[in-house]
Order: C-alpha cells, then sequence, then structure tokens
C-alpha cells in the first residue's frame, strides 16, 4: 500500500461537503445550520490539505489555516445572530425570520 | 498511513450522518467534535501535523466550545428535541438529501475524469515549511485574516450585546 | 415665403393665447379664431393663384413642387428645414385650417377650465398637422409627426370626460400616446435605415425626400424598410389590428379634439402613405397591395359591425370612420388615378361630415348631458333644426349620392375594381353596411317615441352657421368636386405613375371571364 | 325648348328647400301650397315639353355641367328627353300632382305636413332625375334618392317603433339591390369604358356577342339592382311593410313611381338584357313567379293598404313578365295605365280610412257603399281596371298587351301564369270590394263613417277613374324610336287570345262575387280548419319569405354584433400588459423569505454550472 491517492482525499471532502451540504437545506433549527456550515468549511479546509500534501507544498496547510480563521469569523457572528433570533423571535427556527419577502 | 487515513475518513463520514440526522442539538454538537478529530487525525496520517493541531485546538477546540456554550445558554428543554423529531419528517428531507446525493454524484464525476494520478506518500510536511510561506509571500494575506478576525469580533460584540438595553431601541427595527 | 408662416401663425398664435389667458375667457378663443381663419385665408390665397396642372414636359425624376421654402438646420446630417407644396398637401392643409377653425368655434361654450392652454394645445395641434403635410425632409417630417401627439395628448387627459363605463380620460389618452409613439419609433428606424441605405449606395449623407427616392434597394430591404413606414400609418389611419387607441380616444376626448382627431390626424395615416410608402418603396408596396386591400376589407366590414354594437354615440361615429377607412386603404393601393383621386377625395369628404357628426354629439352633449345612445331617443320634434342636419350628415355618411362622400367612395370603387374585381365586390357590401349603422344612428337618436315632450335649446347663430357651411361644402362639392380634383390631380398622376412602373403584373387582376 | 328640362326637377327641388326653409313659418295652408304648385309647375313644363316632343319626335339632351373629369371617368350631369323618359315622366308628374293635391285633404289633421310635403318633392325631383338621366351615375343619383325618400316618408310617423323599423327595413333591402347595381356599374364601366347610356347601348353589341359570361354577369347585376328597387320576388319582403307610411305615400312611391323605377331600367338599358337572353328568361319567370305568390298572398291579407301592396307587387310582376319575353313597349304601356288605376285604387283607400277615423281593418268594415259613394266608384272603376275588364278599361289593354307578346314570343309557361294571374286579382279584388262597401258595418268608425268633401278630395279621383278606363288606353306611348319594336303575330291568334283573356277575367269576378257575396260563412269555415288554415296563414305571411330572411340573415347579424359588442381585436392589444403582470406574480412568488429555499435554489444552480462543465469539458 503505497499511499493514499489524492482522488480519495478529494472523495471524503466531497462527501462531507455534501453530508454538511443536505444539513443546511434540510434542517429548520439555526443551531444544526451553523453546525452544517461548520462541516462544509471543514470539508472544503480538508480538500486544502490534500491537495497540498499531493504536490508537497505548504500552501496547502497555509490555505487551511485561513480557512479555520474564516470558520471562526462565521461561528461567531452566526452565534450572535442566533442569540438575537432566540430573544427576539423565543424560537430557533429559521423560517419564523422571513420578513424579507417579495 | 493508509489504514489510518480509511479509518479516520469512516468515523467523520458517520459522524458528521449522525450531526445532520440527529435531533438533540447537544448529541450533534458532541458527534461534530468527533468528526472534526477523526479530520484531524486524517491531516495527521497524510502528514501535515501542523493543520491536525491546528484542528484540534481552533476549530475543535475553540469553535466547537463556543457553540457547546451558547447553546448551553439558551437551555434548550426537552420540546425542543421532540419539535425537531418533528420537522425531520420524511418530506423534509427527502429533496434536499436527492439534491445532495445528485451534486455529489456530479462531484465524484467530474473527480473521476479528473485522472489526478498523484499518490501522497505521508512524508511529513514540517510546520517550519509552512511558516515560511505564512510569513515570506503570503504576509499580506495574515495580515488579512487578522483584520477579519477583528471585523468579525466587532459584529459578534455589537449584534450579540444582550437585548435588554436594546430592546426599547430594537423593537421597532423587528 | 408662405409655407413657413403656415406654420409660424398657429404657433405664435398658440402662445398668444396661453398668455391671453390672463385678460378674461375670451381673449384665448377670438385670437386661435383669428389665427386659424388666417391659415385658412393664405392657403386659399395659395389656392387661388397657384396652379397646379402638371407643368409640362417634366421629366419624371424630378418632383415638381409648386411652392418650396428651405433652409438649413443641421447640415452636417444633410437635414434641412424643407417645406414643399403640391395639391395633395395643399388640399390637405386647406382642410386642417377650416376644420381648426371649427374645433375653435364649437368649443366656444364647451371649454370654461384653462380656456389659454387649451387653445395652446388646440393650435399646436394644428403645427404638427401642417408641417407634417408641408415636411419634405424625412427628418423635419418626423419631428412634426412626434409634435402632434402631445398637445393631442393633454387635449383628451384635461378636458376630456370621463366615459359612463369609468374607463378614464387618461387611459384612453394614454393609449393613444403609446400607439401612435411606439410605431412612430418603427418609422423612424425605417427613415434612419433608409438614410443608410442611401449613403452606403451614393456615399451622401441627406434626409431629402427627392434623394431618398432614388435609393437603389434589395427587395427584401426594401419590404422590411416600407412595413416600417406602413406600420405607423396604419396605426394612424387605423386599420383594424392597430385601432383599439381611436374609439377610446374618441369617446374620452372633448368635441374639438373629436373634430380635429377625426378630421384632420386620420387624414397624416392617408398622407403618409400616400407621400412617403408609396413612391418611396413602389415594389414593396405593390407586393403588399392584396394584403392592404384584405386590411381593408376587414376595416369595412369589422367597424361596421362594431359600430352597430356601441352604446356611446361617439365611439359609435368613431367605428363608422373606421369603416370608412378602410376603404380609403383599398383605394390607395389599388393605385390606379381614378382610385387615388377618389383616395383624395373620400378624406376630405370623410373629414366633413365626421367632424360634423361630432359637433352635433357635442352639441347633443350639451343639450342632454349624456352621450348615451339608451337614453335619447325621440328627439326629432325636440331640438329645432339640429335634426334635420343630423339626418344630412348621416345620410352623406351614408355614401348618397349627391354628396362629396358619395363622390369619394364611387371613384374609388370605380378605380379599383379593374385591379382588383373581388374586393370591391365584397367592398360594395361596405355600402350595405353603411346604411345599417348610419340609419341606426339616426333611429336611436331621433326617431321612435320621445322620452319627454319637452323641448330643447334649439341651434345659435354661431352653431347653425357652423353646419350649414359644412352642409354646403359636402352638398355643392358633391355635385361639383371639380376644383378639387384637378388640385389633386398631378400629385396623384405621379404616385399612379410610380406605382404602375413598379407593377408586375400584379396578382390581384383574377381576369374576370375576359374575353 | 329643352332648356326648360331641368325645370321639371329643379322646380320641386326649389319647393324642397323653400319647405326646409321656411320651417314652420309658412303655416299648413302656406305649405301645402307650395308643395302641390311646385309639382304642377313641373307637370306643366312636362306638357310643354309633350307638346314639342310630339311634334318632332327625337331625343334631345342637354348637359348642365361634367360632375367628374378624372382619366377617361367622365360622368355628366346630363339630361335626355325621348319617348320613354316622357312617358315616365309624364306619369310622375301627372299622377305625381294629383296625389299631391289629394295628400292636401288627406293630412288636414296631420302633424309634420312641411316635412311631409318636403319629402315628397325631394322624391318627385329625385324621381325626375332617375329617368332624365343620360348616364347611369346620374341615375344611380336618382335611384339612392328615391331610396331615401322613401325611407323618410315611410317613416312619417315616426313616434311609433314599428314605422321606423318598417322604413330601415325597407331602405336596406333595396339598399342591397343599389349594391348589386353598383357593381354592375363597375363592370359595365371597366369593360365599356363609359357610363353613358347612349354609347353603352351602342357599344355593348359591338364589344360582345349574345350570351357571353361577361354581359350575362352584367346583366343580372342591374337585374338584381331593378329586383330589389321593383319589390320583385327574392327581395320583395320591404313592400308590404312599406304601408306604414301616409296612404298619399304609398300611391306615389309604392303603387305609380317608385317601384316601376325598375321596370325602367331593364327597359332603358334593354341593348344589354338582349345581348343576355339567359337573364331575360330568368326576369320572366321570376315575373311569373313574382305575379302568382303576390296574387296568392293577397288573398289572405286583412289590412286593406296591404292587399294593394302585394296586387302592385304582382302587377309589376306582369310587367317583368312583359320584359322577360322582349316585350318592353306593353311593360312600359302596362306601368302608366297600372300608375293610374293603382293610384286611384290607394287614394281612395285613404279615403275610406279617413272616412273611418284610420280604421284599416277590412273584417271591421263593411255597407260603406252607401256612405262612402265616391270611395265606392273609385274603387269599382280600379278594380275594373286592375282585373281588366275587357274592352271598357285601360287594365285590359295593357295586360292583353303584354299577354300577346308572352303568347308571340312563344313562352307558353308564362302566358299561363299570366293568365291564372288575372284570375286571382280578379278574386282578391272582388274579395276586398265585398269586403269594405257591402255587408254590414264591423266596427264604430265604419257605422259613422262620413265621406271626404272639397275638390281635393274629388277632382283627383275623379280624373284618376276617367284615365282607368279606355281614355287612359288612348294615350299611346310615344316608344317607337326607343325601344325594339314588339314581335308580330297572326290577327287570329291575337283575337283568340283576347276572348280568352276577357273570358278568365268575367269568371274571375263572377266566381268571386259569388264566392264573396253569399258563400262567406262556407269560406270563413274553409279557412278555420286544416290545410285551409294552414294554407291562409301561408298566404297570410306572404308564403314565409319574411319569417325566413329574418332567421337566416337579420338575427345572425344582430348576434354577431352583439358578439362583438366589445372589440375583441382590441383586446390583443391589452394582452402585453396581461403577461406583465402573471410574470410579476409568478417570480414574486420564489422570494419567499425562507432561508433553506434560498439555500436549496443555490445548490440547484451550483450542480447545473457543475452538470455543464463536467459534460462539456
Amino acid at each position: 500500500m503505497n499511499g493514499v491517492p489524492m482522488a480519495h482525499g478529494l472523495v471524503l471532502a466531497a462527501v462531507l461537503f455534501t453530508l454538511g451540504l443536505a444539513g443546511l437545506m434540510f434542517r429548520r433549527n439555526m443551531i444544526f445550520m451553523l453546525l452544517s456550515l461548520e462541516i462544509m468549511l471543514n470539508a472544503a479546509g480538508l480538500a486544502f490539505i490534500v491537495a497540498g500534501m499531493a504536490w508537497d507544498q505548504a500552501e496547502g496547510q497555509a490555505m487551511f489555516l485561513l480557512v479555520i480563521t474564516l470558520a471562526a469569523a462565521e461561528a461567531s457572528v452566526g452565534l450572535a445572530l442566533l442569540n438575537q433570533l432566540y430573544r427576539r423571535f423565543k424560537t430557533l427556527d429559521i423560517d419564523t425570520a422571513s420578513g424579507m419577502r417579495g | 498511513m493508509e489504514l489510518a487515513f480509511y479509518a479516520s475518513g469512516l468515523v467523520a463520514v458517520l459522524a458528521t450522518l449522525r450531526v445532520i440526522t440527529s435531533t438533540n442539538p447537544i448529541h450533534a454538537l458532541l458527534y461534530l467534535i468527533v468528526s472534526l478529530l477523526a479530520v484531524a487525525l486524517v491531516f495527521f496520517a497524510l502528514g501535515a501535523p501542523f493543520a491536525g493541531a491546528l484542528e484540534v485546538i481552533v476549530y475543535a477546540g475553540a469553535i466547537m466550545v463556543l457553540f457547546v456554550f451558547v447553546v448551553m445558554m439558551l437551555n434548550l428543554n426537552a420540546a425542543v428535541t421532540a419539535r425537531e423529531r418533528a420537522w425531520l419528517g420524511p418530506r423534509t428531507w427527502v429533496g434536499p438529501s436527492v439534491l445532495a446525493a445528485l451534486l455529489l454524484v456530479v462531484l465524484l464525476a467530474t473527480l473521476q475524469h479528473g485522472d489526478i494520478g498523484r499518490v501522497i506518500e505521508g512524508d511529513t510536511l514540517t510546520a517550519k515549511a509552512v511558516g515560511m510561506v505564512l510569513f515570506g509571500p503570503w504576509l499580506v494575506v495574515v495580515e488579512l485574516v487578522a483584520m477579519l478576525l477583528l471585523a468579525a469580533l466587532v459584529t459578534a460584540s455589537h449584534v450579540g450585546r444582550s437585548v435588554s438595553r436594546e430592546a426599547d431601541s430594537g423593537r421597532d427595527g423587528a | 415665403m408662405a409655407l413657413i408662416w403656415l406654420i409660424l401663425i398657429p404657433f405664435l398664435g398658440g402662445l398668444a393665447c396661453w398668455q391671453g389667458e390672463r385678460w378674461g375667457d375670451g381673449v384665448p378663443r377670438w385670437i386661435a379664431l383669428g389665427s386659424m381663419l388666417l391659415v385658412l385665408l393664405i392657403t386659399l390665397g395659395l389656392w387661388w393663384q397657384g396652379d397646379y396642372r402638371w407643368p409640362a414636359g417634366a421629366e419624371s425624376g424630378v418632383v415638381p413642387w409648386a411652392l418650396e421654402w428651405r433652409a438649413p438646420w443641421i447640415p452636417r446630417f444633410g437635414i434641412e428645414v424643407h417645406l414643399a407644396l403640391d395639391g395633395l398637401s395643399l388640399v390637405l392643409v386647406a382642410l386642417s385650417a377650416l376644420l381648426g377653425v371649427l374645433a375653435v368655434l364649437c368649443s366656444w361654450h364647451e371649454i370654461r377650465r384653462r380656456v389659454g392652454f387649451f387653445h395652446l394645445n388646440l393650435l399646436w395641434i394644428l403645427v404638427g398637422v401642417v408641417g407634417v403635410f408641408l415636411a419634405v425632409d424625412l427628418f423635419l417630417f418626423f419631428a412634426f409627426w412626434e409634435m402632434m401627439l402631445v398637445p393631442m395628448y393633454f387635449l383628451i387627459a384635461l378636458w376630456g370626460h370621463s366615459s359612463a363605463t369609468g374607463r378614464s380620460r387618461i387611459g384612453a389618452a394614454t393609449k393613444f400616446f403609446l400607439y401612435t409613439q411606439a410605431s412612430g419609433l418603427l418609422m423612424l428606424v425605417s427613415i434612419l435605415g433608409l438614410v443608410f441605405a442611401h449613403r452606403a449606395a451614393t456615399g451622401e449623407l441627406t434626409f431629402s425626400y427627392a434623394a431618398l427616392r432614388e435609393t437603389p434597394l434589395s427587395d427584401e430591404v426594401a419590404m422590411w424598410l416600407m412595413l416600417g413606414f406602413f406600420l405607423a400609418f396604419a396605426v394612424k389611419l387605423p386599420v383594424v389590428p392597430f385601432h383599439g387607441w381611436l374609439p377610446d380616444a374618441h369617446a374620452q376626448a372633448p368635441t374639438a379634439g373629436s373634430v380635429d382627431l377625426a378630421g384632420i390626424l386620420l387624414k397624416t395615416g392617408a398622407y403618409g402613405l400616400l407621400r412617403f410608402a408609396l413612391p418611396l418603396f413602389p415594389e414593396a408596396s405593390q407586393a403588399i397591395a392584396p394584403l392592404a386591400m384584405g386590411l381593408g376589407l376587414v376595416g369595412i366590414v369589422y367597424g361596421a359591425l362594431l359600430a352597430c354594437g356601441q352604446q356611446d354615440i361617439k365611439r359609435f361615429i368613431a367605428y363608422t370612420s373606421i369603416s370608412h377607412m378602410g376603404f380609403v386603404l383599398i383605394g390607395i393601393y389599388a393605385g390606379t388615378e381614378l382610385a387615388l383621386q377618389g383616395v383624395v377625395v373620400l378624406l376630405v369628404a370623410h373629414a366633413f361630415s365626421t367632424s360634423a357628426l361630432f359637433i352635433l354629439s357635442g352639441q347633443l352633449h350639451e343639450r342632454l348631458h349624456t352621450r348615451d345612445l339608451g337614453e335619447m331617443g325621440g328627439l326629432w320634434g325636440r331640438l329645432g333644426s339640429l335634426p334635420a342636419f343630423m339626418l344630412c350628415f348621416v345620410v352623406a355618411s351614408l355614401g348618397m349620392p349627391g354628396t362629396l362622400n358619395f363622390v369619394g367612395e364611387f371613384m374609388i370603387l370605380f378605380g379599383s375594381f379593374p385591379v382588383a374585381p373581388w374586393v370591391v365586390a365584397i367592398a360594395s357590401a361596405g355600402l350595405v353596411l353603411a346604411a345599417i349603422y348610419s340609419l341606426l344612428l339616426m333611429q336611436r337618436v331621433h326617431y321612435g317615441p320621445p322620452r319627454s315632450e319637452s323641448s330643447l335649446a334649439d341651434l345659435d347663430g354661431r352653431e347653425y352657421a357652423m353646419l350649414l357651411g359644412l352642409l354646403a361644402l359636402v352638398l355643392v362639392l358633391g355635385l361639383y368636386p371639380q376644383p378639387l380634383l384637378d388640385t389633386a390631380g398631378p400629385a396623384m398622376q405621379e404616385v399612379q405613375r410610380l406605382f404602375d412602373d413598379a407593377a408586375t403584373p400584379s396578382p390581384t387582376t383574377m381576369p374576370l371571364g375576359d374575353s | 325648348m329643352t332648356w326648360t328640362l331641368p325645370l321639371t326637377f329643379l322646380l320641386p327641388l326649389a319647393g324642397t328647400l323653400i319647405l326646409a326653409f321656411s320651417g314652420a313659418r309658412l303655416g299648413r295652408r302656406g305649405t301645402t301650397w307650395v308643395g302641390v304648385t311646385s309639382v304642377a309647375l313641373a307637370a306643366l313644363v312636362t306638357a310643354l315639353l309633350a307638346h314639342h316632343y310630339l311634334a318632332a319626335p327625337e331625343a334631345r339632351t342637354l348637359t348642365l355641367w361634367r360632375w367628374i373629369a378624372v382619366g377617361d371617368f367622365q360622368p355628366t350631369i346630363g339630361l335626355r328627353l325621348d319617348g320613354l323618359s316622357l312617358t315616365l315622366l309624364g306619369v310622375i308628374t301627372g299622377v305625381g300632382l294629383l296625389i299631391h293635391w289629394f295628400a292636401a285633404w288627406y293630412m288636414q289633421g296631420e302633424e309634420g305636413v312641411t316635412r311631409f310635403y318636403a319629402y315628397m318633392n325631394l322624391f318627385v325631383a329625385s324621381m325626375v332625375l332617375l329617368v332624365l338621366g343620360d348616364n347611369l351615375l346620374l341615375l344611380f343619383l336618382g335611384w339612392e334618392g328615391v331610396g331615401l325618400c322613401s325611407y323618410l316618408l315611410i317613416g312619417h310617423y315616426y313616434r311609433t317603433a314599428a314605422n321606423v323599423r318598417a322604413a330601415f327595413k325597407a331602405f336596406l333591402v333595396t339598399r342591397i339591390g343599389d349594391a348589386f347595381l353598383a357593381i354592375g356599374l363597375f363592370l359595365l364601366f371597366r369593360e365599356l369604358g363609359t357610363l353613358n347610356i347612349a354609347e353603352i347601348l351602342q357599344r355593348a353589341p359591338e364589344r360582345w356577342s349574345a350570351g357571353d359570361p361577361l354581359v350575362e354577369l352584367a346583366a343580372l347585376l342591374l337585374l338584381g339592382g331593378a329586383l330589389g328597387k321593383s319589390a320583385q320576388l327574392p327581395l320583395h319582403t320591404w313592400l308590404a311593410d312599406a304601408m306604414a307610411g301616409p296612404t298619399p305615400v304609398s300611391a306615389l312611391i309604392h303603387a305609380a313611381t317608385m317601384v316601376t323605377a325598375g321596370v325602367y331600367l331593364v327597359a332603358r338599358l334593354h341593348g344589354v338584357f338582349l345581348l343576355a337572353p339567359a337573364v331575360l328568361w330568368l326576369t320572366g319567370v321570376i315575373g311569373a313567379l313574382t305575379l302568382l305568390a303576390a296574387g296568392f298572398a293577397a288573398l289572405a291579407q286583412t289590412d286593406i293598404k296591404r292587399v294593394l301592396a302585394y296586387s302592385t307587387m304582382s302587377q309589376i310582376g306582369y310587367m317583368f313578365l312583359a320584359l322577360g319575353v322582349a316585350g318592353f313597349e306593353a311593360a312600359i304601356f302596362h306601368l302608366m295605365t297600372h300608375a293610374f288605376f293603382k293610384a286611384l285604387l290607394f287614394l281612395s283607400a285613404g279615403a275610406v280610412i279617413v272616412g273611418c277615423h284610420h280604421e284599416q281593418d277590412i273584417r271591421r268594415l263593411g255597407g260603406l257603399w252607401r256612405r262612402l259613394p265616391l270611395a265606392y266608384v273609385g274603387f269599382l272603376v280600379g278594380g275594373a281596371a286592375l282585373a281588366a275588364l275587357p274592352l271598357v278599361t285601360a287594365g285590359f289593354y295593357s295586360k292583353d298587351a303584354i299577354l300577346w307578346q308572352a303568347l308571340a314570343a312563344g313562352h307558353g309557361a308564362l302566358l299561363l301564369a299570366g293568365l291564372l294571374g288575372s284570375l286571382l286579382t280578379s278574386l282578391y279584388l272582388l274579395r276586398l270590394i265585398v269586403g269594405i262597401f257591402h255587408g254590414e258595418a264591423g266596427s264604430e268608425g265604419a257605422r259613422r263613417a262620413e265621406a271626404g268633401q272639397g275638390l281635393a278630395h274629388g277632382l283627383p279621383l275623379v280624373v284618376l277613374a276617367l284615365l282607368s278606363t279606355f281614355l287612359g288606353a288612348w294615350l299611346e306611348p310615344p316608344l317607337g324610336s326607343v325601344l325594339p319594336a314588339p314581335h308580330e303575330g297572326s290577327e287570329g291568334w291575337h283575337l283568340a287570345l283576347e276572348l280568352l283573356a276577357g273570358g278568365v277575367a268575367l269568371l274571375g269576378i263572377a266566381l268571386g262575387a259569388w264566392l264573396f257575396l253569399n258563400r262567406r260563412a262556407w269560406l270563413a269555415d274553409v279557412a278555420a280548419r286544416g290545410l285551409g288554415a294552414r294554407l291562409w296563414r301561408l298566404w297570410h305571411h306572404a308564403w314565409g319569405f319574411d319569417a325566413a330572411y329574418e332567421r337566416l340573415l337579420v338575427r345572425p347579424y344582430r348576434g354577431l354584433v352583439s358578439g362583438l359588442r366589445h372589440d375583441a381585436i382590441d383586446a390583443l392589444g391589452l394582452l402585453p400588459a396581461r403577461l406583465a403582470w402573471w410574470l410579476h406574480v409568478a417570480l414574486s412568488r420564489t422570494q419567499g423569505g425562507k432561508l433553506r429555499l434560498y439555500a436549496v435554489s443555490m445548490v440547484v444552480g451550483a450542480t447545473l454550472i457543475l452538470l455543464v462543465m463536467a459534460v462539456a469539458a
């Protein structure tokens, strides 16, 4: 077994990404949506690392660092919004906050 | 090194699956942490110890703890999980999952066509090399990332302020 | 020099009326009347001393105008203010001037609010129309063509009256504006296309009519350019599929607006066809002739059918004018000299009889305060001499021999028979339909059991003079139309010569058992 | 002397203008005076012209001015006096004068006399123009003018809607005929290049040979116009309803002059018709069918004027029969005598109606012969002429001339129809006279009937009565030069035919007298049961033509009008506006505010893009 073919790494990333996406689409609770977002971001980071390792370049991991900071920033803002949502609408159901509609 | 990769990959996928399908937010969170750890393990397997460490420390350690902290603060009772189960009726998840599956198939098809033959032997890429890159050509990017975090900090503090003082002024805005 | 005055007088008169309002309501009316009479006198003067017979020996290329006035405007694009007068445009300018006078007279008591601004609009419509009839530079022609619409829009929108069915006058005015504006833009595209084709062929950038007539065009391009022109004039004529705006505009317009609309604006469509669509694209016009005649027939039958069903008297008359214009379309595309002369005569006759009917419906509205035919009936004995005049004009619109309408209609039918026998056979069914709607109008308004015996106000001096003048014109010209025919004669011979030169054996001459 | 020719129509026209512009200022006497004298002067001028013409019988033409001059389309306002137009002119102005005079008495109690006389004068002027016109366009002017005046006069009592509808129907049906005539004019102008009648008669034989399809079509179209105006079979439904107008109108327009315009047209353009034998034969057949149909219809009418109307239709059927067998002179001769006795009958009917306070129903009249003697004599003399009582009456000579032409031309069937027709004529005549004057009075009005007084009532009836006797027959119309010579045949056959026709007439009168005088009860009972009742109703409604036209033509037109009332084609114009509205509604639903829907749409978009890239790559 002489190493992991890059394609498998990417397949893993793709699967994780799709699961995150599916979670984002069918969960109505905002927490789960944020979690799914985190999963998707994590999958993206994984893809970077796999690519970086495949070409033996450090940029992959450097990019991973950025992905993590982005995830952190996004999580904090997301949770602040979640907090407001809960206080204002007394529920975590994302569909109640549908004021902006045509 | 391949065995570690495939095993932890499998664990990651299963944990993520549990995250999406679980009804209790806390359980979901914990499964997510397991999934992140599994991914960290994958990084180690692939020879990226610095990334793995980052994953464990920042991702699983910081962000997930933040999530747990917020969820605990909302002290959701049993009614929430019951309602979750109600919302998860077959009608809601069939459509999106078919869509996601279709997207997955398309992704795999493009991967399959992509004839990326390269193989990862597992020889490690040291943190030094990453550091050289980060503070070499990518210096500007690191600065930008810092500003990003600062912006997130400001936003989170403003939006997240406690409702009491904001209650009177915010009421009309809703 | 007189030509530019024909346009300036109403323009300045309009401004004077607008300002004149400060010194009381009467001033604008007299100023408007004065300027319109002046224009009429100038035109009659031109008619008296000018002779419009074909200058002997003029070779075909040169377009002989009786009177011309040129001034450079935008030399860079070859645009110049080029006004020219020949028999056809003289007849129509005189008609517009006369109807302008009538429009001012018939709204003497009807308009109370903002009299000055009303007369401004009325006169500026005349400026646009006279400009259209005189302009020989295509760009100038388009400018006047668009200028006609705006005052008419205000006339309908501000002084109109909402009809019983609640369709507001603003809606009608907007519909009128949109229909004409949209088709006008198509014409602009055609004009530009023609100019560029001309530049491509001869390298000379010009908008002048005489030059553009010589542009060598491929059949396919000529057809498209001609369609642009045809559509703009078809909307104005109005030809059936594009007639939607006319009944609404008439129902909502004030009497003066209706007189102008029916009397003059409809004529610009026919004038455009005769002046621009046919001479500029003879082959394309020849090809589209059967379709145009078919549309004319549809217009006749459709206008007649709908006229009988209307409840509002002005919509009724509007649909009858659509039916009359069907004859005009057949006459234009028949192309023989007799038919074209008939078209000019019918245009004049239709202007007289329809504007008279509109003046009468205005007077009925002043006395009965309604335009709904359901509430009229049995008015014969109650209105003094108004019913008698209405009878005369209904008989004229019916095409009774001895009136000008008959001369026009039958000249068209006589002229078109050799070219399209079956079209004329069906069109003469139009004579029967004309009888149906004309007499229906007469019976619904004046015959039948009267609603009350009280007699209403008789015609006063002004109204009596207007109607008597129009009736005299219709009857005298009906029995002696020669001055009209001699004036428009040469122009029509020119159009016919062009139309025939292009005539491949026209497909419409279905031999009727030719011996 | 020819300069006086235009006076014949200018005088009545002047009368119309005076009356139109005088309004009510002239008062009743003034109006009547103007109305009658204008036609009297015209009659005087006609008499002078007749005297001159008979002195030197050749056609005189006078062109007032060129009406329209465009290329070779040069119709002129030109008058032409020859034998035919002189005869017609005499009938119009002569009988017209008597009727105008009688109308002065008839219209005593009526309102709107000024309007009445204005239209009557306009009618006489148009009819004179029709007759004198030397080109077809001027003839068309007169043609439409009389149609208009007939519309206005039938609708004289405009307050009742039925009269107005009757007038509308009369104008419309004749207008359909005019449309055919117009197409005929267009065809003649295209083929012969002229509208002048003399030139047409001269160029037609050169241009076409007999039986040429084009000349057949032209003749057919001209015939269509004639049928419309003379109320012959297909276009005849308007004449019976036209009785809604005052009786003098019916006498002048629907008996003496307008309805004969069609006969005049065919006679005037005999050259064209002779070139189209099939159409000529058709004219004869239509004439025969109309005279029989009208004869039967007259038997089953209850209103005096409707009986006379169908009788007129029947007599004009005789004229068309004469034209059909190319007996043009006989047709015009019968036209003249018919004008006399039919005008007499109508005026006597008018006297009866006014006498009985506007009672027109036969069943409610009776026993009037003692109370209205002059009307009774009028009916007797007129009736005798109508039934063609041998030797004594004018009708006998003219109808005999027609039957003789039919026999001489060898049209046996048409001759039989003529004989059967004269039998029917005697029957319905007797029914009418017995119904009005004998038996007992049916209604209050009839019982208290009082005879009319004054010269205006008496003199016209007497003069017409004289003209209806053999005196009328002496007025030989000078048609020699104008119309082709009549057919010749052996004298023996002619005598035999006279005897036969006289016998049939007498038989009819005797049968009628016997049936209606003492078999009235039996007749009423036959007409009430089974076949008799159905036949009576069929004839009463004139063979159901009216109802058929109503269902086939009028109702669909009315349906179409109400269907299209809201301008279907215009609604197409609103299509773009409506399309924009539907798009708005559909698209706004996608912005539902649901975050997850947005996510789904993004995923769909991404998948599609990737799919395209995957497929394209």
